[in-house]
């Protein structure tokens, strides 16, 4: 087992890995920029080391610097956290080739899971559902028209340089391909000065529904259950819950056999997240593989019992998983609130002072934050302040214990997320568990009217 | 003075206030006849308690100001303070047989080798921003070094 | 305190009073003489929460004094506060038809009745603790009242 | 279901109730002395009433007060915690005579329970092991004699207004009876004012072990697994885990077979503990059942799922069990160490204001209190101000999690047993788990040597 990791990270993750590592009887090594010199996680850990200037390219994400604290403090593996330097296939290389154990997926891995397209098409030649869609991108309307037909209506057309709802163009009959084809290509060059565009198919208010695996050098995999991370607002994922109210115990072994498939196929290693939509007929599709410890890790952990970043530590030493899969337990139900310091009417990003900081207590409460009264939250960084988990014997016990300690609560200094959360709890959809990717804006839509 | 007979009101105590949230304090007492101050600043902003920290990574001072977006050198009561600019090990000299590139006292011409710091084998040669003299070396030679980390204190108007 | 021989009223008080409010301090401690100043911003201690309570109990006035161990009469700038010794509803009459007790302006002697709280189908008969006038009563007919909520208050020393 | 409940008892366990009602849909009041309006447990309630000054027997425990408080709030039902009211047989009677019902066992449970000697016996005609002792007080020597001959030796002579070790005999020979006898009576006498000494079979390092029970009106009962509270001082538990690694699997089924045993012949309901000592060879005794829910409750839920609090309020509001004692299982292993705002030598109060409260967060870390920053800890009460509680997949996992999180807890402004607690979980001999209940005054001894 490693004596000293560095944790290339910051905020609750990185304190989240100096706990493990603690719990292991590891020492640790904090890394931070000139903005985070104060912070939870540099005074957790046992040793700290300044990277850099507040802008993370030139702190946390500077492999230079990083690398070099590791080599000063003698610390043999670094944690990458999620964000930063985490599906850096460079860094990940890097790090190997120095002899510093990168805590994570191969760079291999890491490479391939990042282009999306090669990574469907390896699984999807190994015969597992893939979301289908064309190949690349669409050069002129007849080769938009003929992937629509072999993909079948409807279809969405999407800026490849795209992202949050730019530049894309429903469509739903053959005739219509030709001028949707045309409009989205001058909106995805008016946008981001880019023209080119892609075709999927569109689905119908799909969930999102993902299974987290682990993977150890020597070959074993385990399937520990799905999450189902449907809220979300423009693909930032804000409450999640395992196991997901949409997925009964067929689909669930189902859905868990082809993710394991999916990641022998590409042999991945340590944790990973295999990312499905799954539509309205319960059909479910492979999008892609997140190659990383995800934000919303601890819902399995919840109701796992076990320690996703303990193993990851674990097998980047080499050791075997210790449990194999008839070991996994599902116990109760989790669902995870991600507080973020934003003004909740238009999701800015909101810094400042925190002046009273109180998080909720009590049974099957767990939040996973470096916040604390006085904490500043500074404005270079992802706004994530905290974590909000909670656990029940059932879906119904885990929602009144969010919903307590989501009163339970005090942020005061800044706006977050907070009171969004609590409607999203006290929504009667959002309570039966009928909910799909487009749920939380036409909340927010409802709200406004 | 606050709020007697002449007619001196408010404004001092606001401007008060106004100190003490401006510097985020919890209590602030002022006394004039005996020269009292009692100020109180209770935060979460507790100090570093990585013990072991303090023999491996010399603990840049806190008064740093967080807001630096650019490892420019600071002014200390006139000084220049060279900062390093990337983490490594600090070297004085260029091998270990060789004299160090300077001694305290010694005058520097903007652009001068002061040290070598070491990333990754690489031999990071750090210049003097200045003309001055060095009044203080502030890393130990052959000692790691963290970013932003005081390396040498230069007297930009040096009397001779 | 501020208000001083030269006859300064309230004015300054409120004005500082607003200032506390504004600024959510907790505490502000003026003094003349030597110029002295205590401000104090406490941010953990909350207000209450509890949003429905206030309908059903009126809340007891938060500078009651924490360490009082004994239903005292407080005497609030001269006056008699007569609290309630116990849990129960508030009766300013002995019975539904009757007169109350007392109204406000009455003389009342050490002893007398002033109302009843009943607790537990139990009517307890509260007594004036002072003689002297009744000023204010506050607390209304037929409302629960809890330990220690003021309920009248007495004036000690009438002039007719 | 109650529609409303009072909850009449203050700090953690007032709030750790109110949570349990938010959870379940219950509107709650809290009652609070003169000392304890701006407490968290006011706060967090529906409605408070203010019973009374600080001294608890003038205020928690007035009784008058807190049912004219229920009375005037319309409160359905009353929820006593743990301490001041809820072993009163009396007030559990005024309580069901005027129609609030009681949240605990019946009146006539508490009686018996309140009478050790009297349970003993009817748990002894069952037929289960009890304490071996004298029936009372022994009025000569030669009554001392002969029950310590039929106890079997070495017998320890107790002062029955005693406590605290004071008027404490061990006689390991029968010649040295008549002489033990004389002095623990004069030392009774003089310290306590009342000469009656009893008799008690005497057992070297014993372990304190307890079950918990649940029994509805029904007639259904079941066992949620045992406690190990062997870590005490002076009769004061300070440390508490699950399951006991003094208890194996088949004494764990004997074990809680003869708990249920105990409660089914005293017709118990609710939920209750049923405490054990355990001697060295693995025999076990009977001593008492603690007819209220217990400080250390949370190991339990830790390990069974099982929310006690709501059980107990869904049993008093008349409603069967919703499992049976097959759908219990226990899963890993939780520990609790008491925060007491103690002087860490003298183990005397230490009263004043909290001025930084910072609870440690993560996986597995559990914290009630009704703590937080600028808190101010009473003089007149219970000295308890937090309860830090970890689970782990294993007895290693969960220990290695307290010692990480006893090192996160910071309480500033007033002394806390959190160094004892810290010493405690880096002790060699307490990580085997090979402690009985002489284990903490031997560690204190050990310190000042």
């Amino acid at each position: 087992m490693f004596k000293k990791i560095l944790v290339a990270n910051r905020g609750e993750i990185a304190l989240r890995v100096i706990r493990a590592c603690q719990e292991l009887g590891i020492k640790t090594v904090a890394i931070h920029s000139e903005a985070d010199t104060h912070s939870w996680h540099v005074r957790a850990a046992d040793e700290h080391v300044c990277v850099g200037p507040p802008e993370d390219a030139l702190s946390y994400r500077n492999i230079p610097n990083v690398l070099s604290a590791a080599e000063i403090t003698g610390a043999e593996a670094i944690h990458p956290g999620y964000g930063f330097l985490s599906e850096n296939a460079h860094f990940a290389e890097v790090c190997e080739s120095i002899g510093v154990k990168f805590i994570g997926p191969t760079s291999e891995n890491i490479a391939l899971m990042g282009d999306k397209a090669k990574a469907r098409e390896v699984v999807a030649r190994r015969g597992l559902p893939v979301l289908p869609g064309s190949p690349g991108e669409l050069r002129n309307e007849s080769e938009a028209l003929e992937a629509a037909r072999k993909v079948g209506f409807p279809v969405i057309l999407k800026a490849s340089a795209g992202g949050g709802g730019r530049g894309m163009r429903v469509v739903n009959k053959e005739d219509e391909v030709a001028r949707a084809f045309q409009a989205a290509q001058a909106e995805a060059k008016s946008t981001f000065g880019h023209e080119g565009v892609y075709l999927e198919r569109y689905f119908l208010e799909p969930r999102h529904i993902e299974v987290q695996v682990l993977a150890d050098d020597r070959g074993r995999v385990v399937c520990l259950g799905e999450r189902d991370c449907s809220i979300q607002r423009r693909y930032q994922k804000l409450v999640e819950e395992t196991p997901s109210p949409a997925v009964n115990e067929a689909l669930r072994r189902e859905i868990g056999r082809v993710a394991l498939d999916a990641i022998k196929a590409v042999h991945y290693r340590n944790a990973g997240t295999v990312e499905f939509l799954l539509d309205k007929d319960q059909n479910f599709y492979f999008m892609e593989v997140n190659a990383r410890i995800q934000v919303e890790h601890p819902i399995t952990e919840m109701v796992t019992g076990i320690d996703l970043i303990k193993e990851q530590i674990r097998i980047a030493a080499g050791l075997p998983l210790a449990f194999r899969q008839q070991d996994i337990r599902i116990t109760g139900h989790s669902f995870e609130c991600r507080i973020n310091a934003e003004c909740p009417e238009k999701f800015t990003p909101c810094p400042g002072l925190v002046t009273h900081y109180r998080p909720p207590g009590g049974f099957g409460v767990r939040v996973d934050s470096a916040m604390e009264s006085h904490s500043q939250v500074v404005p270079h960084y992802d706004s994530l302040i905290a974590k909000l988990i909670t656990h029940g014997q059932n879906r119904e016990e885990a929602m009144a214990r969010m919903r307590r300690a989501l009163d339970e609560f005090v942020i005061e200094g800044i706006k977050t997320t907070l009171p969004l959360h609590r409607r999203i709890f006290s929504d009667a959809e959002f309570q039966k568990g009928r909910v799909s990717t487009s749920f939380l804006e036409r909340l927010l839509t409802n709200q406004s009217n | 003075m606050l709020n007697d007979a002449s007619g001196e009101q408010l404004g001092p105590i606001q401007e008060l206030i106004d100190l003490l949230k401006r510097n985020n304090l919890t209590e602030l007492e002022v006394e004039r006849g005996g020269f009292r101050v009692r100020l109180r600043h209770e935060t979460g902003t507790r100090p570093a308690v990585a013990a072991s920290a303090a023999d491996v990574i010399p603990a840049a001072p806190h008064t740093r100001a967080e807001s630096a977006s650019m490892p420019l050198p600071a002014e200390t009561a006139g000084k220049v303070t060279i900062t390093s600019p990337i983490v490594g090990t600090f070297y004085r000299s260029p091998s270990p047989d060789a004299d160090p590139y300077v001694e305290e006292g010694d005058l520097v011409k903007k652009g001068q080798v002061l040290c070598i710091v070491e990333a990754m084998k690489l031999m990071n040669e750090i210049e003097s921003e200045v003309d001055g003299r060095v009044v203080k070396i502030l890393a130990e030679s052959t000692k790691p070094v963290e970013y932003g980390q005081p390396l040498f204190l230069v007297d930009p108007t040096p009397t001779s």
